[in-house]
């Protein structure tokens, strides 16, 4: 892996000196412009439905775009993403569909959670896409897991896991970067690192030179990589990939990057930093970046990106209209799946949760 | 008296702390200069500047490991833990070293220290923004655990918390942070820990309660006074460990029948124990079994969370099966 | 049928169904090469190979978290945490992911795994070689938790949880490691989760308990019924979670009085939930308070560990007690 | 802090060519000598007493006296030290009595932990000295906080804090070295690296070249020493307490070195390792390295050796004959410090052992 900070697409949308554009064939480069674009929109659409109280809450990847989707495009099928809770683009990218997402977000009869999490909780085994979970990076422990199966299996299956710079701090990741390298297993620890957990910057996390220097720690390959560029991020994470299938052990990546937006819906960072440093990064925006680069090559044009634009519209205003309006899951499936069969104590308060409703019911029509 | 909400009292109590005892230090994510994600910490940075309150990484166990530090050092340590959820990471420190350090050391090292995290549901937090985890910390010996239902006890508890000289979990009832206003005493306020308070006098039933739930069930004996004609006593518990026996007791003496509500699960949950000793104390003197009217035993749910929570319709349906019984 | 100990037993267990099922796989601190530090796991790195049995660094949050993805993968891990005393580095991964992992992921994603530890005292190993958490798994849905209390149940649980669908804490008394023998069953041997067992029979006091202390019991229970002439009948529970009721009921029905009995600290203890659900079921039964004999609500002492433990003494005194209420 | 490792004196008792022997006087030098022997000796004892069943458990730190005593030589009194299980060495050197050592492997009367935990778990607040607890790395967070709080107060205390190299895995050990990292506390990280964490090798527990080399993901200075001279550990610590002393921030020392003996007394190490690697690195003793130099220097003889081993000898034999005959703690101290009062429940429960311990008076009288 390359020393330094590995940049192929420029700020600017030209390719960086010496690199080479890694070869993607225009649909695929044009699909993942789309993927791009639909995660952004999406994001700033959920974000408005929140404001109007429609959904509780959401977290969004505004500006990291391209580290979560140029990454998970470097896997195959039967390859693992354990994700944090930003990985929408990568759940597209596999196929997740938006209304399976929206359903989620209104924990609704649809939901294939049955509305057991917040939003943005999401999960897909038949995507092989993990289950989020909202504690900060205990992910990670388990992506070394999956990893050492495939290993012990023997199968050439890698395991992407996503993180935010925030939870290389936690001993979560500390044991797993370490099995991982004591293991060899073949998984990929990709770390966002967007400058900010919640409102801390990344020098309080931390006082190593970089997250990627991490790597030393553990034995493992380190590198670091221009987040907001999709080709480098590609590029790295491939070469991750083929070194984890070749079993020459994991590697750490941090994907230098911005979180333009909010934390979350809970949060207003204008509390926490300035306007100037967010304007900053708003130049090396992932998206603008990659269409630019698009464009010059002749792959795209302002038209198409209209009628990208308003085909995205529709087509998340029509996952929401179809979801929104699907009620709660019954109420039975409260009890289920806490074990693999209902145990007689959940069938009681089952019994009990029934006997108040109807009682309820009773009460209401008197 | 100036009225406030939990979060104010809760920045009251820690301002006059430290103002008080210059010993008293703050620690966790996002204290700092932002204020806390809640704000409960909001101004203090500004006051009392970055070797009183401090920042930290994103690790709960750094977090507690370090206040212990501090503690042992002889200082005072305040951390907050940003959601209890959150506060795995730091049970082993919690559980296998602050509670201990006191016993296992033979009294030479005390562990004084104040764990402040929000807790509990009804804010649409599913799983991972919701859980309530006193019992894991009152089943483990050598910690005191805390909860207010109140502004004027959480700026009270807080300040006695801070200065007693055990490790306390202080658990605050996320749900009521804005929605639970009062008067609060200016100045220096401590409520004595160990000590419950009656907050409904009533003949029929004794509720034995604390938190958020405090609330609910107010609701529900008003309900159940004017259309059941059922009248209860509630008894907030304010100290869960080591909790006020002697209040519960002259109440179910009169009362003769016992239902204990919180919203952590049920099964080993603080109820349990509050039943089980019940039992053992007073056994004679029940007219109905103790009821328990708790969270389910399931992860705390999303979509369904007003039914998990004991609400008002569950609370009424038990007072009336413990009369009725 | 062979003669063996718990330790032999339990090594039967892992080496049968590992014979079974090459989905399972083991690992732990010294598991492998060394056949773990209580030997549970002899012979079976040379069986089964680097592959089946892995040795892993000192980190339990690893260990766990391993195990956790090896399970999501679709393998069927049985993880050693060292002693039980070791297991809160780990204490995160179990309650927020792996008991949580199928319910919040909508039965996507179930995490069947057994995490074997040696837990209880008696072994001079004082606050970290004697914890009994069970009450914290106990407390935390999702999860199965089990405990044998001789070789035949060790080998039958043990077989059953690792052919469970959840995750299960399977809790190992260790001072019966090689104390308690008996006969246990060649091959492939299942005791289903969930079902106690009547130990001794009897019409006067029933005395639930489980782990080491159905031994204490059984001997106090002798002396009782020859010194007292109390009749003593006494329930194994084997299952801690889902636990077997109908069995508790059944003997309480008969005899109207009860003792518990277990190892962890009596405050919020799993006694506690035995005594608050049979005052709910059976309350109208009971003839004599439902006493709870348990270690006390202090750290695991050195010196008094015979004091702190369930002992003889302790448990007549309150058999005394219950019958003479 | 130089790189590689660090030697001054060799294993045949001569100076590292190019190295300078730190200037120690020779009081000094013979007083850590026998504190490095009485070390030695006290632990070969206590292990026969545990044999003969005279106590329950012991522990100790045959071949690692070098590493545990020189680094705690670098101290001043105001300084803390926080062990792990194996330094004996530290705590006699600061001034802890074998007798008030032997109390506590007894778990007697005049214990001053009161007979509450297992053998080698003592504790001496009055010398800055922590308390022991099992659970490894445990105490790494805490070492790291009295580090901060001494910075918060603007002293100029350090802290040593000592682990072996299996604690590394453990993620507190990562959380405690970030977070002295970011606050540059004055803390210094002293890794006995003994090669074995029970049965599991060095290889097995981390891929990293070397325990040093962790400092990097921590932004800190680390060093690598021969665990086994003295004057080398004595050396890079003294730097390490120097610098944090200055405002400088931690330091992690590794101390290469050796576990001779057993694990513990419940351990066997001929199953997992081959004698021939033990011999080997019998022939790096610290002790003899020590006692060679000093005599080369004409500091130390054999005459004054036997004389000193005598000494010693009787010196145990008097520490424990007089503790060994203390009887156990008064039964209500297993109720105290609990809480810092007593509360009703332990009261309760304290008067419910009492009458049982009455009637079983009452009937043995019988
Ligand atoms: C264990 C834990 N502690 C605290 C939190 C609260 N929290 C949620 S996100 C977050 C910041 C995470 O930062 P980072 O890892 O950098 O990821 P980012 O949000 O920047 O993508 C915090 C502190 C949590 N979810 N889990
Ligand atoms: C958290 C925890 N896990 C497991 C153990 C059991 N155990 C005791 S010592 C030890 C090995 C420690 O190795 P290392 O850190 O290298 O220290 P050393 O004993 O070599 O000095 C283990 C696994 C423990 N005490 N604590
Ligand atoms: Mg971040
Ligand atoms: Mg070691």
């Amino acid at each position: 892996m390359p020393e330094g900070l590995v940049r192929i697409l420029r700020p600017d949308g030209k390719v960086e000196k010496g690199q080479k554009v890694p070869s993607i064939n225009p649909k695929d480069l044009i699909h993942l412009y789309r993927v791009m674009l639909l995660n952004r929109r999406v994001d700033e659409r959920m974000t408005t439905l929140q404001r109007q109280g429609r959904i509780g809450f959401y977290i969004g990847s505004v500006g990291e775009e391209a580290a979560i989707i140029g990454s998970a495009f470097a896997l195959e099928e039967k390859d693992w993403i354990i994700p944090c809770y930003r990985e929408l683009g990568a759940a597209l990218l596999r196929g997740f569909s938006l209304f399976e997402f929206c359903c989620q977000l209104f924990g609704n009869a649809q939901d294939s959670i049955k509305g057991r999490q917040m939003p943005n909780h999401y999960a897909s085994a038949k995507l092989r896409f993990g289950s989020i979970s909202s504690p900060v990076g205990n992910q990670i422990p388990y992506a070394t897991g999956i990893g050492l199966a495939a290993r012990l299996r023997g199968t050439a299956e890698a395991v992407l896991v996503y993180f935010g710079e925030g939870a290389t701090s936690e001993g979560d990741f500390h044991v797993a970067v370490n099995f991982a390298g004591v293991y060899k297993t073949p998984t990929i620890f990709l770390c966002r690192n967007n400058q900010w957990a919640i409102s801390m910057p990344r020098e309080l996390q931390t006082a190593s030179k970089s997250i990627a220097i991490k790597a030393k720690a553990y034995g493992i390959e380190g590198v670091q990589v221009d987040g907001n560029d999709i080709f480098g991020v590609y590029s790295v994470t491939r070469e991750a990939v083929d070194r984890a299938r070749r079993g020459e052990g994991p590697t750490l990546i941090e994907a230098v990057t911005y979180r333009l937006g909010a934390h979350s819906t809970s949060d207003d960072p204008r509390a926490y930093r300035d306007d100037e440093e967010v304007e900053g990064w708003k130049e090396k925006d992932p998206l603008c970046r990659f269409k630019l680069y698009l464009m010059a090559e002749g792959h795209w044009g302002e038209e198409k990106d209209a009628y990208l634009e308003e085909e995205i519209k529709n087509e998340i205003q029509a996952a929401l209209k179809k979801s929104e309006r699907i009620g709660p899951p019954s109420i039975d499936t409260m009890f289920e799946d806490v074990l693999d069969r209902v145990p007689w104590h959940l069938k009681e308060q089952l019994e009990e949760l029934r006997r108040v409703q109807e009682l309820d019911a009773v009460q209401q029509e008197a | 008296m100036p009225t406030m909400n939990i979060i104010q009292a809760v920045n009251d109590a820690l301002r006059t702390e430290m103002r008080r005892d210059d010993r008293v230090v703050i620690l966790g994510q996002d204290v700092g200069k932002f204020g806390g994600v809640f704000r409960a910490t909001q101004g203090l940075f500004e006051e009392f500047g970055p070797n009183r309150v401090l920042d930290t990484p994103l690790a709960e166990a750094g977090i507690i490991g370090s206040a212990i530090g501090m503690a042992l050092y002889g200082l005072r340590p305040v951390p907050e833990i940003q959601f209890a959820d959150f506060i795995y990471p730091a049970f082993d420190q919690i559980v296998n070293e602050a509670s201990k350090m006191r016993y296992r050391s033979g009294g030479q090292y005390a562990c004084p220290m104040v764990i402040r995290t929000p807790c509990g549901g009804g804010i649409r937090g599913g799983h991972y923004h919701s859980q309530s985890p006193e019992a894991y910390f009152i089943h483990t010996p050598g910690l005191k655990v805390v909860m207010p239902s109140n502004p004027s006890d959480a700026k009270g508890l807080l300040s006695a918390s801070i200065r007693d000289d055990n490790p306390v979990i202080f658990l605050e009832p996320k749900r009521l942070y804005r929605a639970a206003r009062g008067e609060v005493p200016e100045g220096e306020y401590v409520v004595e820990l160990g000590k419950a308070k009656v907050v409904r006098e009533g003949d029929d039933v004794t509720i034995v309660t604390y938190g958020a739930v405090v609330h609910t069930t107010l609701q529900a004996a008003e309900k159940a006074a004017q259309e059941d004609g059922i009248s209860v006593e509630i008894i907030d518990l304010r100290t869960l460990l080591p909790y006020d026996i002697d209040t519960i007791l002259i109440s179910v003496m009169k009362t003769g029948r016992v239902l204990i509500a919180h919203e952590a699960a049920k099964m080993c949950g603080f109820g349990a124990e509050l039943s089980a000793t019940l039992n053992e104390k007073a056994l004679l003197h029940l007219q109905a079994p103790i009821l328990r009217v708790t969270g389910f035993d399931i992860p705390f749910p999303y979509t369904f969370e007003h039914e998990y929570l004991p609400n008002e319709k569950r609370l009424r349906k038990a007072l009336q099966d413990s009369i009725n019984f």
